[in-house]
């Protein structure tokens, strides 16, 4: 079963009156059980994409449709309960997780010995992984991540999405990414829509068949594919990549 | 016989009413008169009026003009005497204040408000002496036992009390400087005027005529205890809240003179004469659209 | 307007209440309205409304701005909260009559006597609100200010104000309530004048229309500004809750 | 201890009062107690400061929990606010004297009434702080309990309340210091016990001693129950806040 | 005058009773109107660093010497006031600013027209990119930016860079940038200062020489500079750098 986004047109008010139309007449189908990665420049409507897939932005029109489904979610910030210690945010979001799996959750988020602390206590990179712990404990069909990756360091990034593809390659789920980072896009998505425009609009998708485990040799290859797309990859700071 | 019959009532917990009751009980009247008397005690005169509105009490102590208008509203009340107990102007020199142009420019407390009937009264009794106390003299308003308090303290000059404060000052050296028993004479009253009675729904009175009757002469008996028995008196002394024998000796001299001793008739007719005075002084605000009182208010046993 | 229908609402409910009930139990709205022209015309409202109004006034502005600053110092500076809380633990819970007939007995039967009785019954809530908004203050909007040295009256008005906003505004709506109450015990205690002085009489002498009559021109001057002054002050000060959909 | 410094401080000030102003404008801490160990001998005061706990407790918790539950649906539910603001605005602001006198027409003098009276003086003010508690409330928050489709239960416990925490804390103090103070006037006006009743016969005697022999242990009490319950409570509730520096 | 850090120990209370060491003993010194960046594992204590300069973190110990500046920050989160438009938070940090020079802010971190939205109506990279021209509207002696390139799509991070070299070479100030990305560092900082460890500990300082505007061209030489620190240059995802 599949998500299908047909006609969707979202406006949102504004003090002064008119609204800011962020899309008008949008459609998208995701497969069920792929991973699809969102790209786009900043404030072009990735994070109110995954919202309206996960029922928390109402629609001006069209139609959205999610089957019924477990879903996990990842914000664009972590969203923890500043109340409830580290271990509490992730039982309340999955009520039938065990302590030993409380446990490996937390370990493989690299937050060992962090069960105890409160949301107040972690550095940004911590809650957000403790937000990423979170979204994958539900067990989810549905996993939505915006900006998965982001405040983290480099080295803690790739390890983590590492564990993103293992994941994926475990249990069949349908993920959804909203990123900036290009490479994540090549190395996990099966599908990489390219978002653009005011309202916006796909501007392009990219269909990638090589499987996840061969990908990663293949990185600068995979590069290629996208090359409207600015990549980190060598070509220097400042003057590129007027989007 | 069969069982007694059960009349409630609602009493303010100080008052005199209460003392009555007390002394009726100790020594066995209810059941002599064969009533059970159910009663609730109230911190206010003002409760007595929500309990019998209420429907919470059959009998409620109250004064005649408030059943007079209450009547004149179409409520048809009805009323026994109780009391002709009235207050009185006390200040620390009485001589100084026994006519109204003594008190022009002075500050004087006056308790119970503005349609209070006895400070009605004493506007009455100064107008007739060419004096308008309520523009001439400095009027304080306020609770009876707050403005006793202020006398005290000599923040006022003089102050128009209920009789159990004026028993009260007397006991810390203030005295009577107008007795409104004077004052009532002065305006027309053959004798001390009734001022409070029981009061109660006709429903009540058709429904318990007799044990009415029964529980009237029942109260005059423990009057009589209180005023002349002095160990029925001692039984009681703890109520009146003060502490030494020769305050409780005023209090009770007090409530000796305000024991009504008049035929009902005679009674009537000066309440009718007052009440003209009244009416006059108290405006619509007070007494409603009539100008005569309305004499069946006066309950008589059939 | 949803208000208006809502008011009619509650007037034809008072109605019919007043027809099962009968008027010795519940005065129709008619029969109090007759009442309050007869008042109105004789001059007595408008003055002890007046003055009423006017006791209400200054005490609710005096406790309100003592209270919030105390309120606020206490909230932030947990030593002082500790110093003084047992004392304002007596104070809320000291009753109205006994801080009445202290200030009366102390300061005499006065005008001042009763506004320093009206503010200090008020007084100790405003201060319970606003601590409460104090501790729930966002520390990381206070060190946004430090960084970029606000200035006192900007992070009071920008950054403080806009977070305890909905403290006041609990304070204002239940405290202008509460002095109002106060200043009608007040006024039945120990003032010549005054809704509350007009009410005793009502009260005494039973007169349920002629209590109702002085008793709901505070209330419907309430709805009134409720309605034309603070929820559209509320509504527009509260924009950017909505987030715009 | 702070508290117990501060507390000995009140009774300091208390008796240097005392003995400037005279035992007749304000009676001396020692002379209450006597005053307050005879009423206990006697019975009276176990008998009738029982009672009005009751009272205090029964209406309080009637009004609290009807008063948060609607409050909470009006903050969170616009167009129910608007219909119901205005009937809320007239409860708030009739005076509890209007509010206690019709209960106690119409239902009787008796202890439903008197229950009924208590809490639907309290109830309004509980709506009014619960109100703007709902108003203020992080929709960010609720989203994420949608998007992890939280029971109903935990929604609750674990995303409102803590939020709502605050507001719940000062309705709650000020709400039992003003639901004490309105059973003391339900029961002057139509309880023949409890404390209300007792002081206002010390009222009516003018006995200093006896009225604040009965108003006290009530303040005692809360101060108690703030020190013991609490603060305790709080602290440990708000561990988080403190952001463990 | 330089930001001097002498024998600097902090440590934040836990739940448990123990507390969490970040710096024991930390000393550090950096120069007046130089660049420097610092880069370490996410929790690692930059944030931290930076808020015990700016001043609004108490220490456990030791000395934080910060000679009386202007500052401008830029959280790690944008921090801004909600209640207050997004003309009004840049108003409020900088009370002097002309309407001018909030339009020509505005307009350089691509906020045209936002001038007037409320922070709770942006997206996170819009919000940030407000919290960056607040923290260059005040005209900062001493700039703290947290993270300032993060939820920005690489073009706009690019020209965002850019911005931040011109303007440091336009007006001396001191900056200090904490950052996951180490381009970021190359190509801007006088100074990188790599954190590492817990308690927090400098594992290595480089100091640049090269002239900021040279550094676009060199930027694949620079990298070499840092062979310990996984770039997100050509080596691929998954396996790499365990830091
Ligand atoms: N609640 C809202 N009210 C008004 N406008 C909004 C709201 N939420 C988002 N917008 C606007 O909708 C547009 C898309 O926002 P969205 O958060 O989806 O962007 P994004 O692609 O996720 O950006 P970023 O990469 O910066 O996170 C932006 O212009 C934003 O200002
Ligand atoms: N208020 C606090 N109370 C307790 N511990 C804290 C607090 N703030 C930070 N910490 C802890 O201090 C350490 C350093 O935090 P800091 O925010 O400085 O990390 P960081 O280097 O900025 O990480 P990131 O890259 O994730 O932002 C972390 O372990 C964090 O959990
Ligand atoms: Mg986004
Ligand atoms: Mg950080």
């Amino acid at each position: 079963m599949a998500i299908e986004i047909s006609g969707l047109t979202k406006i949102f008010a504004r003090v002064n009156g008119d609204g800011r139309e962020v899309f008008r007449d949008f459609s998208l189908t995701l497969g069920a059980g792929k991973v699809a990665a969102l790209l786009g420049p900043s404030g072009c409507g990735k994070s109110t994409l995954l919202r309206l897939i996960a029922g928390i932005e109402k629609l001006s029109a069209g139609s959205v449709v999610v089957p019924a489904k477990r879903i996990g979610m990842a914000f664009q910030e972590p969203r923890l309960l500043p109340w409830r210690s580290v271990a509490d945010n992730l039982r309340l979001a999955a009520p039938g997780l065990s302590d030993a799996a409380l446990d490996a959750s937390l370990a493989a988020f690299e937050l060992d010995g962090r069960g105890g602390d409160f949301p107040g206590q972690l550095s940004l990179g911590l809650a957000r992984r403790v937000a990423l712990a979170r979204a994958f404990a539900v067990e989810p069909d549905l996993l939505l991540l915006d900006e998965p990756f982001a405040s983290l360091d480099l080295a803690l990034h790739r390890r983590l999405r590492a564990l993103l593809a293992q994941r994926i390659a475990a249990r069949g789920m349908t993920v959804l990414i909203a990123t900036h980072d290009l490479d994540d896009a090549l190395l996990l998505a099966d599908e990489v829509i390219f978002l653009g425009g005011a309202p916006a609009q796909v501007k392009q998708r990219l269909e990638l068949d090589m499987p996840r485990e061969q990908r990663d040799e293949n990185l600068t290859k995979l590069r290629t594919l996208a090359p409207f797309y600015p990549s980190s990859e060598g070509e220097g700071g400042g003057k590129s990549g007027s989007s | 016989a069969s069982a007694a019959e059960k009349i409630r009532l609602a009493t303010q917990a100080t008052g005199t009413f209460g003392w009555e009751l007390a002394v009726a009980r100790a020594y066995g009247l209810d059941k002599a008169a064969g009533l059970e008397l159910e009663t609730t005690e109230l911190a206010t005169t003002e409760a007595g009026k929500i309990a019998l509105v209420g429907g919470g009490a059959d009998i409620i102590l109250s004064d005649w003009l408030w059943v007079a208008r209450e009547r004149g509203l179409g409520q048809p009340l009805l009323f026994f005497p109780h009391s002709t107990g009235l207050g009185a102007v006390m200040a620390k020199e009485p001589a100084k204040f026994s006519s109204a142009a003594d008190l022009v420019g002075k500050k004087l407390g006056v308790a119970g408000g503005p349609l209070d009937k006895s400070w009605l009264l004493l506007q009455a009794w100064g107008l007739k002496q060419g004096v308008d106390l309520k523009s001439q003299a400095n009027i304080v308003y306020g609770a009876p036992a707050l403005l006793a308090e202020k006398l005290a303290q000599g923040e006022l000059d003089a102050a128009l009390e209920f009789w159990t404060f004026c028993a009260r000052l007397e006991t810390k050296g203030f005295g009577r400087a107008v007795d409104l028993i004077d004052v009532e004479k002065d305006l027309g009253a053959k004798s001390p005027v009734i001022v409070t009675g029981y009061v109660f729904t006709p429903a009540f009175a058709a429904r318990q005529g007799p044990a009415l009757a029964r529980f009237f002469t029942m109260m005059k008996q423990a009057k009589k205890l209180i005023a002349e028995d002095d160990a029925a008196f001692a039984k009681i002394a703890g109520m009146t809240g003060l502490p030494d024998a020769a305050g409780q000796a005023i209090v009770r001299r007090y409530y000796r003179a305000g024991v009504p001793t008049d035929a009902l008739d005679s009674e009537v007719a000066d309440a009718a004469a007052l009440y003209k005075v009244l009416a006059k002084i108290g405006g619509p605000q007070l007494v409603g659209g009539a100008t005569e009182l309305d004499q069946a208010l006066f309950y008589r046993a059939p | 307007m949803i208000r208006l229908f809502s008011l009619g609402l509650f007037l034809l409910a008072w109605q019919f209440g007043a027809m099962t009930l009968g008027p010795h139990h519940l005065p129709a709205p008619a029969q109090v309205a007759a009442t309050f022209a007869d008042e109105w015309r004789s001059g007595d409202m408008p003055l002890n409304l007046g003055l009423t109004l006017m006791r209400v006034l200054a005490g609710f502005t005096l406790a309100m701005i003592a209270g919030s600053a105390l309120g606020l110092a206490l909230g932030r500076k947990p030593a002082l909260d500790r110093l003084l809380d047992p004392w304002l633990v007596i104070a809320l819970n000291t009753p109205a009559l006994v801080v009445i007939i202290l200030a009366y007995v102390w300061g005499g039967l006065n005008e001042i006597s009763a506004l320093a009785a009206i503010a200090l019954n008020k007084f100790p809530n405003a201060v319970v609100t606003l601590r409460e908004g104090a501790r729930a203050l966002d520390p990381a909007l206070d060190e946004m200010a430090e960084v970029f040295a606000f200035s006192r009256w900007r992070r009071w008005r920008d950054v403080l104000l806009p977070q305890l906003a909905p403290y006041f505004a609990a304070a204002a709506r239940g405290g202008l309530a509460l002095v109002w109450k106060i200043v009608l015990v007040v006024e039945l205690l120990g003032r010549p004048n005054g809704v509350g002085f007009k009410m005793g009489m009502a009260f005494q002498l039973f007169d349920l229309p002629l209590l109702l009559a002085y008793a709901l021109p505070f209330v419907a001057l309430m709805v009134v500004a409720e309605t034309f002054v603070l929820r559209p002050a509320e509504r527009s000060a509260n924009w950017w809750r909505r987030h715009g959909d």
